[in-house]
């Protein structure tokens, strides 16, 4: 089981930043850490993405000096969906910064016990 | 390839451009966009279902010529296509029952967002339906969650709306997470995105075994990320708020499609990647089923206890969830065609339920709580006869649609033998004794005599909209429950030819 | 032929309209009107039950079918002749005393409405010739005697009613529960000489069936007084008024001999339950009623309610004759029947004249009653000799017949106890009895003479006194009562257990 | 000639629905127009049975095996000439019953709609549609329970719904293991379960449907709702529950029992042995909380509980003899029952007593409703010449013919349910009739014989049951008729 860690260790720094990243974003009371949290998860995924398409010994897909044989070079789809995917996490990331940008200015703290505590008595008037 | 056979790629394109279109436009304008758009494509999903039906098999079809591995594919079957038709018409009539809600709760410049938001969902939706490719999914499923945020938050000056909607997001990332990386491993595995070939890798891996450990790993990363996203029961903390704190339309849309989209996306992936003996192989489904019966007996627990009727509302949707899973967690084609069933039938009762508490919320001063509802389907007589109709089809009254479901879901599991087939008749029983428990006595308080002293007196206008959603939903809800063989024959076509 | 044949309903139809026709006539609400025409009511069935048991003796009706299985059917048979000419009898010695005792009664229409009604049930007792008719006949003599019990309205009285009617429907119910086993098990439900079992159905049944048995005649025994339902019997004759009570003792209580008779001799039949568990267990009840009514008496100071008790224990006589099951002991029980009647009948109506006149219930307070009342209480003192059994009263011959039956019986410890039980028995009656004889007449040195007003009663009151007291002697000139007596005995038990 | 079956469940649901809605100027005109739809409805099923129209009317296909249809058979006409005799009745009742009362047109309008839809359990050709009426049954008397809308009507509706709907729920169970195993068929006489082996399936499902609808024919485990049910208006628990949803109760059961289950795979089986225990202990146990209840109605129901045993006690001994006495005991109960409830009603409406030691010396005053009620409690108790001697004496007889110690068991406790009878219904009228002298009994002028219209009622009950008690003959010729199919 532990043997063939050694030879993919992308993978296996990818899985853990992966499992730092979810318990933050699961766990952490404040806000800015939970989207710290998140975007260390999205890296570990497109590390993980990025190191399936490497072949040893290939160059990276970009033409150089006319060759264009596909042996030639490392395979080029992993990187991009790595594209896409950081394109979707970026987005989501503007997103909930705003939302935590609006709530700030209204309640004027970041942590989420408090948030749900002062909007819960907000309601009760 | 007859003109019919691209109808639903020109669905996902029209709702892509209806979008981009809707933010620029006036209120009015964007609204009269979005409702026709939604029309159009009804209207163009029922020719689609018409052919496949015919047919009888479902076709693939090839975006862009590229051929796999580097083209995008989208699949259509009878199933898809029946999703396809009834997403649309309930988001119509929902859109049309809440409308007065959204143009009073959201702000004055910002209605034109929120109908390009609902057409941004409407795409993903389709998508998540449609697609054929996996990470094609991925990638609108984060576009569902950000418009089904967006959807909840766009809520004028309420600090309730804020917080819930932070909370669903993070509850989503989380899902999509789980459900990315999960992605990733099996691309990793198989080396294919489009579903067909990668059937064909993971059966080989099956069949000689190796890999078996990140197989069962991919499989429950699946099960866990996309219940998380469709609230099931343990992960549902964050639907309650949610769904009670938006407007009575986004409610309706939210509990009635968003969480039914992500539920046909696992099923996809359970039926057409992984393949059926490789899931019950893992034992997966038995989990979902025991978080199903959870769901069943807990979501209608917390309901019994609410107050506030669109917190019961939202809680007695953990429930029917829990149905869902249940059918699926069966894990024999019936139990799977008595979730699909309770998917179409809650799409249609839940919204029509929404938009009654919101037609309550009016009556009533915009109060949501019981105390001040009293006599409310009194003054709203429309509204009162729609919860009531959405009430009986919950408990599973003949004639109504709920009844189809639980006909359905006691003959699956009768299939079923041992504790499951106990298990799923206890939970039936019990959750119908429950639904009953707190339907009945909130009908018979909207009907009370004595109404709270400030509110008496005050007789409703519904507008020509709102009376025609509402009529046209309790129509669709007698449709349900009177033809449910049907709905039934067109679904079993639909998963036979569905991996 | 057919007419006459509807003539058995005659003794049940005539009073039973007599009784509609006191409660609603409203010619007949006047006293003056009233008292000639029950009179005559009485008098008529009395005069019609004698032609029809003459007459029609032998001939059966089938009325008709309340439902498929059950169906209402009457004959005059053996037991009718015996037992239907003694009820009406005594319903017209009473009737004739009600005449004066009823003055200080009210509400006199309600009497004598159930009156009549009561004795036309009776008489339906004793004509019905099946099990489900029987039944009906008992359960509306229950409820059409029910208002003689609570006649005098007092809260006491209606206790003793509502306990009188629970016992008689629980007594009632448990002898309902024959019919649907005799259904399944027997031939029919019609009364057969012999019994009606079918021998090849009872094969393995027996357990069951006796079971059945016994459970029936326990319930038909509540209106005799045997022991587990008997509860009733000393809290409702006392309340009663004298006729209504006299008629209870001496009538109604013979109706539960009858059922009796009727489920041992002509349902289940003589030979199933003889020498069975069943016999030594009503044997032992009946003699444990026996002594325990007497014991009760002999301690009892109220005189009505003494006189109850000395009633459950008489009955007790009958039953243990019937329960021995051979012709002498039968013959014995049936002696017994007509001397208890009459006997008990003279005594309860004395009882009443004596309060009706002195307002004095506890029977410490008779002492001279004898020099006021002479005529009535030397009718009480011969009725009293013929309950104890002295010889030229009838109770001798009968306990002589009983005794020699259960010695005839040869059952290992009962046919010696038996007799043993009835002497102590017999001294007890005399224990409870003639002490009020003795004080009525001489009531000793301090009694002053001069307080005394002579109060003897009218003619309507003494004519059946001394009619009863008469007849009670019957053994002085036996040959019509033993001929009538031998050959219903020999009806019930010949040939079968020769 | 098919078509007609539809027509008494439509014609009063119609006509209830209508009087709501409709501006009828008066009650008087409003009470004009259910009286005429009550009793041409009755017509129309007097105009069935005559008719008996043969064969199947199918209203709908729920799935291609499953279809809601309509039939008339035997057993169906015992019922619908039931409800149809004693409907009228009870809605003349209720006009005088209900005068003072308030929201009279919801009330009627639900009480009318019951009448259709008990119409629709009667008629019900398969175990699914009289399953959908039966559901029906329960929503459509909710209001009629709460009527009063005050706090203890409504804990006592939710009490009824629980109950309803759970052991509807529990029978729907029972009725898919059923097709599930044999199909989804109609009735058949005998009933189409396949005989074979005894396999505990079938038998655990019969027992779920037995338990289900076992419900709403209040079996001791889950009478609970009947008493508390009492707080209704004495119309509705005369006529529901005395008569239409209690009896639909055990309507059902003897459907499952006889026409779906078939005796010949339930006799002798340990499934029998549980059914008919259920019932004999019930039979006691109603008998006997009925004596130590001193609300007069919640005694009445507790009753209800105990006759209703009777009836199922019959049904499941599983022989012809007893499915005929158990369902001449379902018409007789019908008509006794629901006299002693109008009595009780009267009183209540009438003098506001409501407590059993209050009627005491009330005889007097009220001599003619006081009569029917001792003649309506002989009857029950069983006595001869009137009908419960009748029904009593052939559960008897039916329960003798099979050597089975439990039939035993019921034999002993219908006997001592009958004495038990006697005990809490006689003495009533004994101690309502005779005073003792010195007691001192207060009486407002108010304390007098109802109205015409509620005697009359009174009337009719009284003759059919001196009818029946004396000539029954062609009845139970009729009744044994029909069950064999």
């Amino acid at each position: 089981m532990g043997s063939n860690l050694f030879f993919n260790y992308f993978e296996a720094t990818a899985v853990i930043v992966f499992g730092i990243g979810f318990t933050i974003l699961f766990l952490d009371r404040n806000l800015i850490k939970k989207v710290i949290g998140f975007n260390f998860m999205d890296s570990a995924i497109f590390l993980f993405l990025a190191s399936n398409g490497y072949i040893s010994g290939r160059v990276s897909p970009i033409f150089e000096d006319g060759v264009t044989a596909a042996e030639h070079y490392i395979n080029p789809v992993p990187a991009g969906l790595v594209l896409t995917g950081i394109v979707v996490s970026v987005s989501v990331t503007a997103f909930l910064l705003a939302l935590v940008v609006r709530l700030y200015l209204r309640y004027h703290t970041l942590e989420m016990d408090e948030i749900v505590a002062l909007s819960r008595k907000e309601a009760d008037e | 390839m007859n003109l019919v056979q691209n109808f639903p790629f020109f669905c996902i394109m029209l709702y892509l451009a209806g979008g981009v279109t809707c933010c620029v436009l006036t209120p009015k304008a964007s609204r009269a966009v979005c409702i026709g758009l939604n029309l159009l494509v009804t209207a163009l999903m029922a020719a689609a279902l018409a052919f496949t039906v015919r047919s009888g098999e479902s076709y693939v079809y090839l975006m862009g010529h590229f051929p796999a591995p580097w083209g995008n594919e989208i699949r259509i079957g009878p199933l898809e296509t029946l999703m396809g038709t009834a997403f649309p018409l309930v988001m119509t009539l929902t859109l049309l029952g809440g409308m007065d809600h959204i143009f009073e709760d959201v702000e004055e410049d910002k209605i034109n967002l929120y109908f390009t938001v609902v057409n941004l969902l409407m795409v993903s939706m389709l998508a998540l339906v449609l697609t054929n490719d996996i990470f094609t999914g991925y990638v609108f499923v984060e576009i569902n969650t950000i418009a089904s945020c967006a959807l909840v938050m766009l809520k004028y000056k309420s600090g309730k709306a804020l917080v819930a909607t932070t909370r669903y997001l993070i509850m989503s990332l989380l899902g999509s997470g789980l459900f990315l990386i999960g992605i990733i491993i099996l691309y990793n595995i198989t080396g294919h995105l489009l579903m067909e070939p990668m059937r064909e890798k993971i059966h080989e891996l099956y069949l000689s075994g190796n890999y078996a450990f990140p197989l069962t790993v991919t499989v429950g990363l699946f099960a866990v990320g996309l219940s998380l996203k469709s609230a099931l029961w343990p992960f549902s903390a964050w639907l309650p708020d949610a769904h009670a704190s938006a407007t009575a339309a986004s409610s309706g849309i939210l509990s009635g499609l968003v969480i039914k989209s992500y539920m046909i996306l696992l099923l996809k992936i359970f039926y057409r990647v992984l393949g059926m003996e490789v899931v019950l192989s893992t034992g997966v489904l038995n989990v979902l089923f025991v978080f199903g019966i959870g769901a069943m007996l807990f979501g209608s627990l917390h309901a019994l206890q609410e107050r506030d009727i669109k917190r019961m509302l939202a809680y007695s949707s953990v429930a029917q969830a829990g149905y869902i899973f249940a059918g699926f967690g069966l894990g024999t084609a019936e139990g799977v065609l008595a979730g699909c069933i309770q998917i179409l039938v809650h799409a249609v009762t839940k919204p029509m339920l929404f938009s009654a508490a919101g037609g309550f919320m009016t009556v009533s001063g915009g109060s949501r709580q019981f105390s001040d509802l009293h006599g409310a389907g009194r003054r709203d007589i429309l509204s009162g006869i729609a919860f009531t109709v959405g009430a009986l089809s919950m408990i599973g009254i003949p004639l109504f649609a709920g009844f189809a479901t639980k006909l359905v879901l006691t003959r699956a599991s009768l299939a079923t033998a041992g504790w499951k087939c106990v298990a799923a008749l206890s939970a039936i029983v019990l959750s119908t004794v429950l639904n009953a428990l707190y339907y009945i006595p909130a009908v018979a308080l909207l009907f009370d005599k004595r109404e709270a002293v400030h509110i008496s007196g005050v007789k409703a206008q519904p507008s020509a909209v709102y009376v025609l959603s509402l009529t046209v939903f309790m129509a669709l809800n007698f449709f349900v429950g009177l033809r449910s063989s049907l709905l039934t024959c067109i679904l079993e076509a639909g998963l036979n030819v569905f991996s | 032929m057919m007419t006459n044949r509807f003539l058995i309903l005659v003794p049940i139809l005539f009073p039973l309209l007599c009784g509609l026709a006191v409660a609603f006539a409203p010619a007949l609400q006047a006293g003056s009107r009233r008292r000639p025409f029950v009179l005559f009511s009485l008098g008529g069935t009395f005069l019609s039950t004698i032609c029809v048991l003459l007459l029609l003796r032998g001939h059966s009706l089938h009325l008709c079918d309340l439902a498929p299985s059950i169906e209402l059917r009457f004959a005059v048979d053996e037991i009718t002749c015996f037992f239907a000419g003694l009820g009406s009898f005594m319903w017209l010695m009473s009737g004739i005393f009600s005449m004066e005792y009823m003055q200080h009664e009210t509400n006199h229409t309600r009497f004598y409405a159930f009156f009549l009604m009561g004795e036309a049930s009776m008489l339906g007792v004793t004509l019905s010739a099946n099990y489900p008719t029987l039944y009906l006949c008992f359960e509306w003599m229950t409820l059409l005697t029910l208002p003689l019990v609570f006649h005098i309205q007092s809260e006491e009285s209606i206790q003793a009613g509502i306990k009188y009617l629970l016992y008689s429907f629980a007594g009632a119910f448990a002898g309902l529960m024959g019919i649907p086993f005799l259904a399944k098990y027997g031939t029919t439900l019609n009364f057969v000489h012999g019994g009606v079992l079918d021998p090849l159905l009872t094969e393995g049944h027996e357990g069951l069936l006796l079971a059945v048995a016994f459970a029936a005649i326990l319930g038909f025994g509540a209106k005799t007084g045997l022991f587990p339902l008997h509860a009733w019997l000393p809290a409702a004759h006392p309340v009663a008024p004298a006729p209504a009570s006299a008629l209870l003792s001496g009538v109604v209580t013979k109706a539960g001999v009858i059922a009796i008779l009727r489920v041992i001799y002509y349902l289940f039949g003589a030979q199933f339950l003889a020498g069975t568990w069943v016999q030594t267990a009503l044997l032992t009840i009946s003699l444990l009623t026996v002594f325990m009514g007497s014991s009760m008496a002999f301690r009892e100071n109220i005189f009505k309610k003494r006189l109850a008790y000395s009633t459950v224990s008489q009955v007790s006589y009958i039953l243990f004759g019937i329960f021995l099951m051979n012709d002498t002991a039968l013959e014995g029980s049936l002696l017994h029947v007509l001397c208890h009647s009459l006997a008990k009948g003279g005594i309860f109506l004395c009882a009443g004249t004596i309060i009706y006149k002195t307002d004095k219930t506890d029977v410490r307070q008779l002492r001279g009653i004898g020099k006021e009342m002479p005529v009535v209480l030397w009718c009480f003192t011969l009725c009293s000799l013929a309950l104890v059994g002295i010889p030229p009263m009838s109770g001798f011959m009968s306990k002589w017949y009983l005794a020699l039956g259960s010695l005839e019986n040869g059952f290992p410890v009962i046919s010696w106890l038996g007799p043993v039980i009835l002497l102590i028995s017999a001294i007890l009656t005399a224990g409870y009895l003639l002490p009020i004889t003795i004080h009525g007449f001489f009531p000793g040195a301090d009694f002053d003479y001069s307080t005394l007003v002579k109060k003897d009663p009218t003619l309507w009151i003494l004519v059946p006194l001394l009619i009863l007291t008469t007849l009670a002697a019957f053994t002085l000139f036996p040959q019509p009562f033993m001929a009538l007596v031998e050959n219903t005995t020999e009806a019930i038990i010949g040939g079968m257990l020769s | 000639m098919k078509l007609f079956l539809i027509l008494p469940i439509l014609l009063p649901m119609a006509a209830g629905a209508l009087s709501a809605w409709l501006p009828l100027p008066s009650p008087k005109k409003r009470d004009g127009f259910i009286a005429c739809a009550v009793i041409l409805n009755s017509l129309l099923i007097l105009l069935l049975i005559l008719l008996k129209p043969s064969g199947i009317l199918t209203l709908l296909h729920l799935t291609d095996s499953i279809v809601l249809s309509l039939r008339l058979d035997g057993l169906s006409v015992v019922f619908l000439g039931l409800i149809g005799f004693l409907w009228p009745l009870a809605s003349f009742y209720a006009f005088e019953y209900m005068e003072h009362e308030e929201n009279l047109p919801r009330f009627f309008a639900f009480y009318t709609m019951s009448y259709g839809i008990t119409a629709g359990v009667a008629l019900s050709a398969n175990l699914i549609t009289m399953y959908f009426f039966y559901e029906l049954l329960t929503l459509v008397t909710v209001p009629l329970v709460a009527h009063e809308e005050d706090h203890r009507a409504m804990r006592a509706a939710r009490k009824y719904i629980l109950y309803s709907i759970g052991g509807a729920a529990l029978s729907f169970v029972g009725i898919m293991m059923l097709y599930s195993r044999a199909g989804a068929k109609d009735y058949i006489f005998g009933g189409f379960a396949p005989v074979g082996e005894v396999d505990s399936y079938l038998l655990i499902a019969y027992l779920l449907t037995f338990i289900g609808f076992g419900v709403k024919a209040a079996i001791f485990p889950l009478h609970g709702w009947l008493p508390s049910a009492g707080v209704a208006p004495t119309p509705v628990t005369a006529l529901l529950h005395a008569v239409a949803v209690v009896k639909s109760g055990v309507f059902a059961s003897i459907r499952s029992t006889w026409f779906a289950f078939g005796p010949e795979l339930l006799f002798g089986t340990w499934a029998q042995h549980a059914a008919l225990f259920l019932s004999a202990f019930t039979i006691l146990f109603g008998s006997a909380m009925a004596l130590r209840e001193q609300h007069w109605k919640r005694r009445l129901a507790y009753s209800t509980v105990s006759n209703l045993s009777y009836i199922l006690f019959g049904s499941c001994l599983m022989t012809s003899a007893g499915l005929s006495a158990a369902l001449s005991h379902m018409l007789f109960h019908g008509i006794m029952k629901i006299t002693l409830f109008f009595c009780a009603g009267t009183v209540l409406c009438k003098t506001g007593r409501e407590y059993v030691p209050q009627t005491e010396g009330l005889g007097r005053k009220m001599p003619l409703t006081f009569a029917t009620y001792l003649i309506a409690g002989l009857a029950l108790t069983g006595t001869p010449l009137l009908p419960g001697y009748i029904s009593k004496t052939n559960l008897l007889t039916a329960a003798a013919q099979l050597n089975d110690p439990y039939a035993l068991f019921g034999i002993v406790s219908l006997l001592l349910s009958a004495l038990l009878t006697a005990a809490y219904l006689l003495p009533m009228s004994v101690r309502a009739y005779i005073v003792p002298e010195g007691s001192s009994l207060s009486f407002t002028e108010k304390d007098r014989d109802p109205g015409l219209r509620m005697l009359i009622p009174f009337g009719i009950l009284i003759l059919a049951m001196v009818i029946f008690g004396v000539h029954s003959g062609p009845l139970m010729d009729a009744l044994s008729t029909l069950v064999h199919g």
